[in-house]
């Protein structure tokens, strides 16, 4: 089971602070085209994803028990 | 009694740190919420120069959050570049505070990192001016300090070249739709923590504290009481155009932005024109053919039907009310042709 | 244009929310640096009506961080509340401002606590101050929303009574010894940090989002680049002289405080005297002894041999360049005995 | 081993950011007692404590591989 952390507008899309994804291990690529294929509304590729506290590449491996946040970045100022 | 005692106390700044306060160059890009809180506090500091840029003029729903303006300002429709320069040098006159009012173009970044600049702030409102900025400090070796923030929800980076990432290693892909303060709203708390976030970052590279900046970036949502910091070092990338080992600064060389743009979140369209105006004429010419003027030094505005059009001397226009280039175009050629 | 709209878009505030701001009203205790802060925050946001209570007078090293004072506050020595006053009806004629300069004591804070009052906000240099804010927090049932910070580290907390902990709860032992921005100096980020968090607290009960409010402790070291939410849930004590099953108010009951005390963390007496100065009257008499007085409507100030004086008209008398209560008494005594 | 995180003034009077206590198991009491044996500048009583980031009583038990913040209250403001 793997954790994801929702940030700004996308808690209002999801309806909910945090996802449960049903995975042992799991590339942030193939992580982003799951979440595209799940959630049509979701544009992953200008979000920015971290796991565990640290911003990881898209060939990086998640594992079960990891916590991943997705940030949408935000232009106010 | 010094003003600054209470700072120079504080051991990691202390005189020395003070002195190089003194000496220290800062620009500002943008003087909304971010710009109006990171100016007064370096100010308040006592950092020696500060430039200041900005494209807007204050606006009646800019008081909520922009801690520079009064409801003066928004009366006189100033620019908030002057606006803020006319509160700065009331709070400390040993800063020497310069301004431009104009939108930032990749020859006037250039041209400002020519000179001496210890350190950029990022107060905008947009990714594309992100994106000048972040190329301009590769390419002149100068700090920058990211924060954006809407709603309760904000983030902050240092990128400090050849050390750290670059925003573009962060962000290789400009989201197409992004949230801004005219569209989610935001509050007056997740600006001040925004602005904390950079102007200690900034004070942490003028004194020479390079060891505390953060190596993090910081997201935060004030309102549901949640905080982290993200290690950002993984993510420096060797080919990255703008910080890489092949660099082509895209946002520096390509060409000039498009001379029309929509203000992002906001239902007005700019355009650019190619001289600047000559505001007395203009107004005293459209007054005389029955328009409500309202003018000060810096530009003109009117309502026509339902627009509000806005007249920059540097010969920027303003049509609010629309989001659709060609309506505007249109709207411009009926009056101003 | 509403100039609460970047507000109101804001889901959890809203128009309702907004609504309630301008319904409520907020005491603001103190009008130092976390005062200026959070009067101009919720003075911006649309609060309703805000009471602000200070002590002190505007000195020139408070200018590197109170952000509602400008160099001519200094000059003119005007009282703190006062020159906030000033500022904060500028930025938002909309809001009523009440000020006091006056030392809380018991009698006040119950005076102004039987008067209804949404939220109380911490912004004294004391710990003897927050105490008597604690109890009548408890005796009221008024929330609260602590802060206190120096160097680059700052706490803040909220205190909701019948429901959190108190803040005696928390600290039954105050410090003997304990860090003020004097003694240990402060940046403006620290500063900028605690006051975002105490706001953000007031705008969450202020619009009935009861959920949202904070159940932890906030600590952080902006320069150090950390930041802790710690969990206060377990420290709620039912014996607690202020909140547990038994109640005294201690901070309330007690004797009228001294009437001289040091200024914590300043080289500062303050003497209170029994009854109103006639400063006009005072400082004619002292002008034609050959005193160079300063005076304004509210206090008058004169330099002593080595020692700085400072008549207040409630009767109060700072006496700078002193911690001796009874040296201090001994200079008041020979001048104006 | 117990990690004890120092903050603001304790920091400059310790020397350090954290201290490693060699203890299995023991009281919130018993660690402010040996703490001020061992320092004698330091008043423990008027110091906050959190045992991994919860706000701890003294009679609370510290287990090996918690952490304890040492919270001075500051009064500036």
């Amino acid at each position: 089971m793997i954790t994801v952390l929702l940030f700004a507008h996308l808690r209002e899309q999801f309806g909910t602070r945090d996802l449960q994804i049903e995975e042992n291990s799991i590339t942030v690529a193939d992580l982003r085209k799951q979440l595209e294929e799940k959630y049509e509304f979701l544009d992953t590729k200008s979000i920015m994803i971290a796991v565990n506290e640290e911003f990881a590449d898209d060939e990086d491996v998640i594992q079960a028990g990891d916590t991943v946040a997705l940030i949408p970045p935000v232009s106010g100022g | 009694m010094d003003r600054y005692s209470r700072q120079t106390l504080f051991s990691p700044i202390g005189e020395q740190g003070q002195k190089l306060l003194r000496e220290a160059h800062v620009l500002i890009v943008g003087a909304g919420a971010l710009g109006c809180g990171n100016a007064e506090m370096l100010v308040r500091a006592g950092v020696g120069k500060i430039t200041i840029v900005d494209r807007d003029y204050v606006d009646w729903s800019n008081l909520q959050r922009q801690q520079l303006y009064e409801e003066r300002d928004a009366e006189q429709g100033l620019p908030k570049a002057i606006a803020a320069r006319n509160r700065l040098s009331r709070i400390n006159s040993e800063v020497e505070i310069t301004t431009h009012v104009l939108d930032l173009t990749p020859d006037e970044i250039n041209t400002m990192c020519e000179q001496r600049l210890d350190v950029m702030i990022d107060a905008t409102d947009n990714f594309e001016t992100r994106l000048l900025i972040n190329d301009a400090s590769q390419a002149y070796n100068i700090p920058w300090v990211f924060g954006s923030c809407t709603g309760s929800y904000g983030l902050s980076m240092t990128i400090i070249p050849g050390q750290t990432p670059c925003f573009r290693c962060l962000l290789p892909h400009l989201p197409s739709y992004s949230l801004t303060c005219d569209t989610a709203g935001v509050i007056g708390p997740a600006i001040g923590m925004t602005v904390s976030y950079q102007a200690a970052e900034a004070l942490k590279i003028l004194t020479g504290n390079m060891q505390a900046v953060r190596p993090s970036l910081a997201l935060f949502d004030i309102w549901n009481n949640e905080h982290m910091f993200l290690r950002v070092g993984k993510r420096k990338n060797k080919k990255c155009p703008s910080c890489g080992e092949e660099r082509t600064y895209p946002a520096l060389t390509e060409e000039d932005r498009s001379k029309a743009a929509v203000l992002c979140g906001r239902d007005t369209v700019q355009l650019r024109g190619t001289k600047p105006f000559e505001l007395e004429k203009l107004a005293s010419h459209l007054k005389r053919s029955g328009h409500n003027i309202q003018s000060n030094p810096y530009l003109a505005m009117m309502q026509l039907e339902r627009h509000r059009i806005v007249l920059f001397r540097d010969g920027r226009v303003l049509i609010h009310g629309t989001k659709d280039v060609t309506e505007a175009r249109s709207i411009y050629q009926r009056y101003f042709g």
